[in-house]
């Protein structure tokens, strides 16, 4: 369903990039509370911090649970569908990396197995004027380097 | 139960010029401020035994207090948060005076925000690892957050764009009287709003506050001892700060309606004893205008959803809306001090001697930015 | 050639005058042209008096060690160690202290209040870096 | 003038394990922060809704919103201290001032370090050395190679045994005294290595005349205290601890460069004002302490703190610490008894603290008999603060 709003408030850039997308910018540096989603990243699965005891969804990671304040957590594999929650368009390059990059998209998804349970990331087939809130998404993994592999997103239907 | 309300007064505002290019280092911009609300506080250098600085600042006590030669300062403290945090510094410098640790304490912000001639320095803490879940998807300017946020809001609750240029106009309109406001001779109307360039869809350029080199500060001290002192004392009925779980870090979920400058709002109100209703000027934190928006449904001038309408039709227009905002220009199109300048405007509408003065304004609300977590006060005449 | 091999330091706004000198070779430092009490590291206002005015005025360069350190063991790899870290006192007026290297010195010959005269050395283009050495 | 003389008490303590570059934990500072501060929470006897307040050092990158984010807190009070070592009690200080003022009921003050995982202070320069160049007033050290917090000191130290004739025998004691107390203390890094002054004598010049053993570690870890009003606290577990003083202080010290560089020639620094200030508000003298935990980057900061707290006079910090006067159980003034930070662990000051409420309660390693007074100092040679308890 298109939202009435977007599609009239839209601009409209020329053209999309397709993968590989946004190369150069910063990758994740390796920290120990992070570890375990990046390594999902390079077996191709996205696994969510989640209570053991409430069975919550957290992201980003965190020692406790603020629902239920327990110390357990494990790391879940999620199904990595899920739906745009909001979007936008950067056409303002703010980083020397993205001086050829824009515009480009960047869009924050919520999955589908938590409300709120949301992710910064980019849909890599979708131009953006076909960008709407609530477009169903699913996640595929871009191997940036050997060590860092990054979620984005494509549509689904 | 104790209250600090109504027992500390401010005494004494100063700024610099603000411009694109001040030439000047953040020190000493941030002294000529200093200096220039001591003085007309009537104090002497010597009368000021605390500082209390504004994060990020490159300008710390130490160099402040050595410069103004003060032998021993028993008072120096830190705000977290940018725009979130101005406010918050009357807080802590009340918090230490009322611990009889200072009897008058000098609040400061201090920017090289568009020359960048202050080069930053070393930090010992960490940068936050979390930012590796936002910066390689090309989550880097605050515009992009504001952006995610400002495009759910449309989509909730129908907001549009020109609405959201409302702000912008208006605050437009009130620095154009304003002759220290960097977009003083350059005027705006709702079209070129419309027409300004996307930075981050749905933020335009007018949506977007103007970097700025200038530095703010003010005076602080008990009520009692500001009735001795050269200008007319304006009171802080209340002043608070607020952060609570937002549970996902990225961006304000503008649909949320327990977030941290509605719980402001209402400690705000509380301490006051007011509504709403009460508050003759108003100045929000304004680096991006749906944000500002935002901020005045959580503060409760509207309902969830209402933002929109409820600032279209030159209701936060200066001299004949019913809540001016921003009526030194702002953030938009004053400067940004990080929100600083905004107190000072609030004390000059309250002494009377704003360049967009609100016909008897008797109370104005300040408050911080929101999204993060805030600050904000409540000042009367 | 640096004492050290660190990066120079970059000008900013109240320190360009005092790299200005150096290129000069001269020890520039900030004077309150009110009160004429001398100031270092340079700051836009007097401690002593609260004045904005202010020149960089030229000192004699002598002094004696206030105090010092023999770095013996560098925190990071590179750094040569031993080497000394001096706290000059500048002539010109008590508790003037400024910190640098004495160079062309044995650490043992170093002590407090041995009598250094500044020295200047090019390390690049755009930074010449003061020293001191020991002076009879 | 009012004050918040016996006004709050300190409900709570926590701490977590300590680690250190050699022992790293695996934990990183933010779980280690929330282990401290849920700790000190739960020895209160309060839970995480009750906590309205945080106060943490500004190097501390547990900002409110990542401790509200995972501690499930909503916070009306937030701020931070600054100028590192010499800010942990004005932590406590200005908790204190939230909840006199009305601003706050209980307020956490903590600090959370992985100094394995994040910056290691003694090697931070090396951070500078890619560099194009050095900015802002940096460049007055870095590029002349004091880069580390010891090599600082060690100009202080040189100046003082100038000036004073102080001796690293006198430094030693220091170091001595506090490895004797952290051989009490099963937290301590060195809880199980012994240390006499001639093994002190024998460990490695760092920056002459400082040898390793005048040096703090390089820790991970948390301590974290809440703070109350003495009505609330009457309802509390533990016992309260009053805080009978919270002050700071900084001096007009045009010629710092900031790098613990301090100029002992100066009587009146920022810890005399700091006493001074301690000790009117508290209504005592220094002979009233029973227990000093006086901030220990390095020995001879401990010596300078000694004279400037008024219990010795300026000069004599080296001879005041002879005769074991510094050492638990007999001494007369048994100094950082948890080990502070050469022995025990570098928590920025915090473990010192926490060391100072249990000896309150009584409940420390190396408890001192009958404490009733101790008085907490942090950092000098920075802008700094400190706190004075009762029993």
């Amino acid at each position: 369903m298109w939202c009435d709003w977007c599609a009239h408030e839209r601009a409209h850039p020329k053209e999309v990039k397709i993968m590989p997308y946004l190369a150069g910018l910063p990758v994740p540096e390796s920290h120990v509370d992070y570890e375990e989603f990046w390594q999902g990243c390079r077996r191709h699965e996205l696994v969510i911090q989640r209570c053991k005891d409430c069975g919550w969804y957290r992201h980003y990671p965190r020692p406790l649970c603020p629902k239920c304040y327990s110390w357990n957590a494990e790391w879940s594999k999620v199904s990595g569908k899920g739906k745009v929650w909001s979007w936008t368009i950067i056409t303002h390059p703010i980083h020397p990396a993205l001086d050829d990059m824009v515009p480009y998209n960047l869009v924050e998804i919520e999955l589908i197995e938590q409300e709120g349970l949301r992710l910064i990331s980019n849909l890599i087939d979708c131009k953006p004027e076909e960008i709407y809130i609530g477009m169903p998404a699913e996640v595929v993994f871009e191997e940036v380097n050997p060590e860092i592999t990054l979620p984005r997103f494509k549509r689904t239907s | 139960m104790a209250t600090i309300k109504d027992k500390y007064a401010i005494v004494g505002i100063g700024h610099t010029d603000y411009s694109l290019n001040s030439g000047r280092s953040e020190l000493h911009l941030a002294l000529e401020a200093i200096t220039a609300a001591i003085e007309d506080a009537g104090l002497g250098f010597k009368d000021i035994d605390g500082i209390v600085g504004d994060h990020p600042s490159r300008v710390d006590a130490m160099t402040i207090g050595s410069a103004l030669g003060l032998r021993d300062f028993g008072f120096f403290i830190e705000t977290d948060f940018a725009g979130g945090g101005v406010p918050g510094g009357l807080l802590h410098a009340i918090a230490g005076i009322e611990a009889g640790r200072a009897t008058s304490v000098v609040c400061y912000k201090s920017l090289n925000g568009s020359s960048k001639l202050t080069l930053p320095g070393f930090s010992f803490a960490a940068e936050p690892h979390e930012l590796g879940f936002t910066r390689p998807f090309g989550l880097l300017a605050p515009a992009a957050y504001a952006a995610l946020a400002a495009r759910r809001h449309m989509h909730q609750y129908g907001t549009t764009s020109r609405q959201f240029g409302a702000i912008a106009v208006a605050c437009r309109k009130h620095a154009n009287r304003n002759p220290n406001a960097i977009m003083y001779g350059e005027s705006m109307t709702i079209e070129d709003h419309q027409d300004s360039k996307m930075i981050a869809d749905p933020l335009r350029l007018y949506d977007c506050y103007v970097e700025a080199d200038g530095a703010a500060a003010c005076v602080v001290t008990s009520a009692e001892r500001a009735k001795d002192l050269r200008q007319w004392p304006v009171c802080i009925m209340a002043a608070g700060q607020a952060c609570v779980p937002c549970l996902s870090r990225w961006t304000k979920d503008p649909t949320v309606n327990e977030n941290e400058t509605s719980y402001l709002a209402r400690q705000l109100f509380s301490m006051a004893g007011l509504v709403p209703a009460d508050v003759d000027v108003l100045q929000v934190y304004d680096d991006f205008t749906p944000l500002v928006l935002m901020a005045i449904e959580d503060m409760g001038f509207c309902s969830k959803g209402e933002g929109g309408p409820f600032v279209e039709g030159g209701r936060v227009v200066w001299p004949d809306g019913k809540l001016p905002l921003n009526t030194s220009g702002g953030n938009l199109s004053e400067g940004c001090i990080d929100g600083f300048n905004h107190v000072i405007e609030a004390v000059k509408q309250l002494r009377g001697t704003s360049t967009a003065q609100v016909k008897d304004a008797e109370v104005a609300m300040v408050c911080g930015a929101t999204g993060v977590p805030t600050s904000g006060l409540i000042l009367r005449r | 050639m640096p004492y050290l091999p660190m990066p120079p330091p970059l000008p900013y706004v109240e320190s360009e005058g005092f790299w200005e000198g150096c290129k000069r070779r001269e020890l520039v430092i900030q004077r309150c042209k009110d009160c004429g009490t001398y100031r270092h590291p340079p700051i836009p206002m007097c401690p002593a008096c609260q004045s904005w005015n202010w020149e960089g005025t030229k000192v004699s360069g002598r002094g004696r060690v206030e105090g010092f350190t023999i770095v013996t063991r560098a925190v990071f790899p590179g750094m040569p160690a031993p080497y000394n870290v001096v706290r000059v006192e500048l002539e010109e007026q008590d508790g003037l202290l400024i910190l640098g290297n004495v160079i062309g010195c044995h650490p043992d010959e170093i002590s407090i209040d041995m009598p250094v005269k500044v020295t200047f050395e090019d390390v690049t283009p755009e930074i010449t870096m003061y020293y001191f050495e020991k002076a009879a | 003038m009012d004050t918040i003389r016996d006004k709050t008490a300190i409900v709570g303590i926590g701490w977590t394990k300590f680690g250190s570059m050699k022992r790293p934990l695996p934990e990183s500072q933010y779980t280690l922060a929330c282990q401290a501060i849920k700790a000190a929470i739960d020895d209160a006897g309060l839970t995480l809704k009750d906590i309205d307040g945080i106060m943490r050092f500004s190097s501390d990158s547990n900002d409110p919103v990542r401790l509200a984010d995972s501690l499930g807190l909503n916070l009306r009070f937030f701020g931070k201290s600054m100028y590192g070592g010499g800010g942990g009690c004005a932590c406590v200080a200005q908790a204190a001032a939230a909840i006199h003022a009305g601003l706050a009921n209980y307020v956490v003050a903590f600090r959370a370090l992985s100094q394995s995982q994040e910056v290691a202070f003694g090697h931070f320069a090396g951070r500078f050395a890619e560099r194009r160049g050095i900015p802002g007033p940096m460049g007055w050290t870095i590029p002349f190679g004091l880069m580390s917090p010891a090599q600082g000191a060690a100009i202080t130290a040189s100046r003082h045994f100038h000036l004073y004739g102080t001796t690293s025998q006198h430094l030693g004691n220091i170091a001595v005294a506090e490895r004797k107390h952290a051989n009490q203390n099963p937290n301590a890094f060195f809880y199980d290595r012994p240390m006499t002054l001639e093994d002190y004598m024998n460990s490695p010049m760092i920056a002459a005349p400082l040898r390793l053993f005048d040096c703090c570690q390089e820790s991970d870890g948390a301590c974290a205290v809440i703070v109350t009003s003495v009505e609330r606290a009457k309802d509390l577990k533990q016992r309260p601890v009053y805080i009978m003083a919270a002050a700071q202080s900084g001096i007009w010290y045009p010629n710092s460069v900031n790098l613990l560089d301090k100029i002992p020639d100066i009587v009146e620094d920022e810890t005399w004002h700091l006493a001074r200030a301690l000790y009117r508000m508290a209504k005592i003298a220094p002979k009233d302490v029973d227990v000093a935990e006086i901030y220990d980057h390095f020995t001879i900061h401990v010596l300078c703190a000694l004279e400037s707290l008024g219990f010795c006079k300026k000069g004599e910090g080296g001879p005041f610490t002879e005769g074991g006067r510094l050492e638990w159980p007999d001494g007369e003034l048994p100094l950082n008894t948890s080990g502070g930070h050469l022995s025990e662990a570098y928590i920025h000051g915090f473990n010192l603290i926490v060391d100072g409420v249990r000896q309150l309660r009584a409940t420390a390693p190396a408890q001192v008999k009958d404490a009733e007074i101790v008085l907490c100092a942090s950092g000098n040679a920075v802008p700094t603060s400190g706190i004075i308890l009762r029993r």
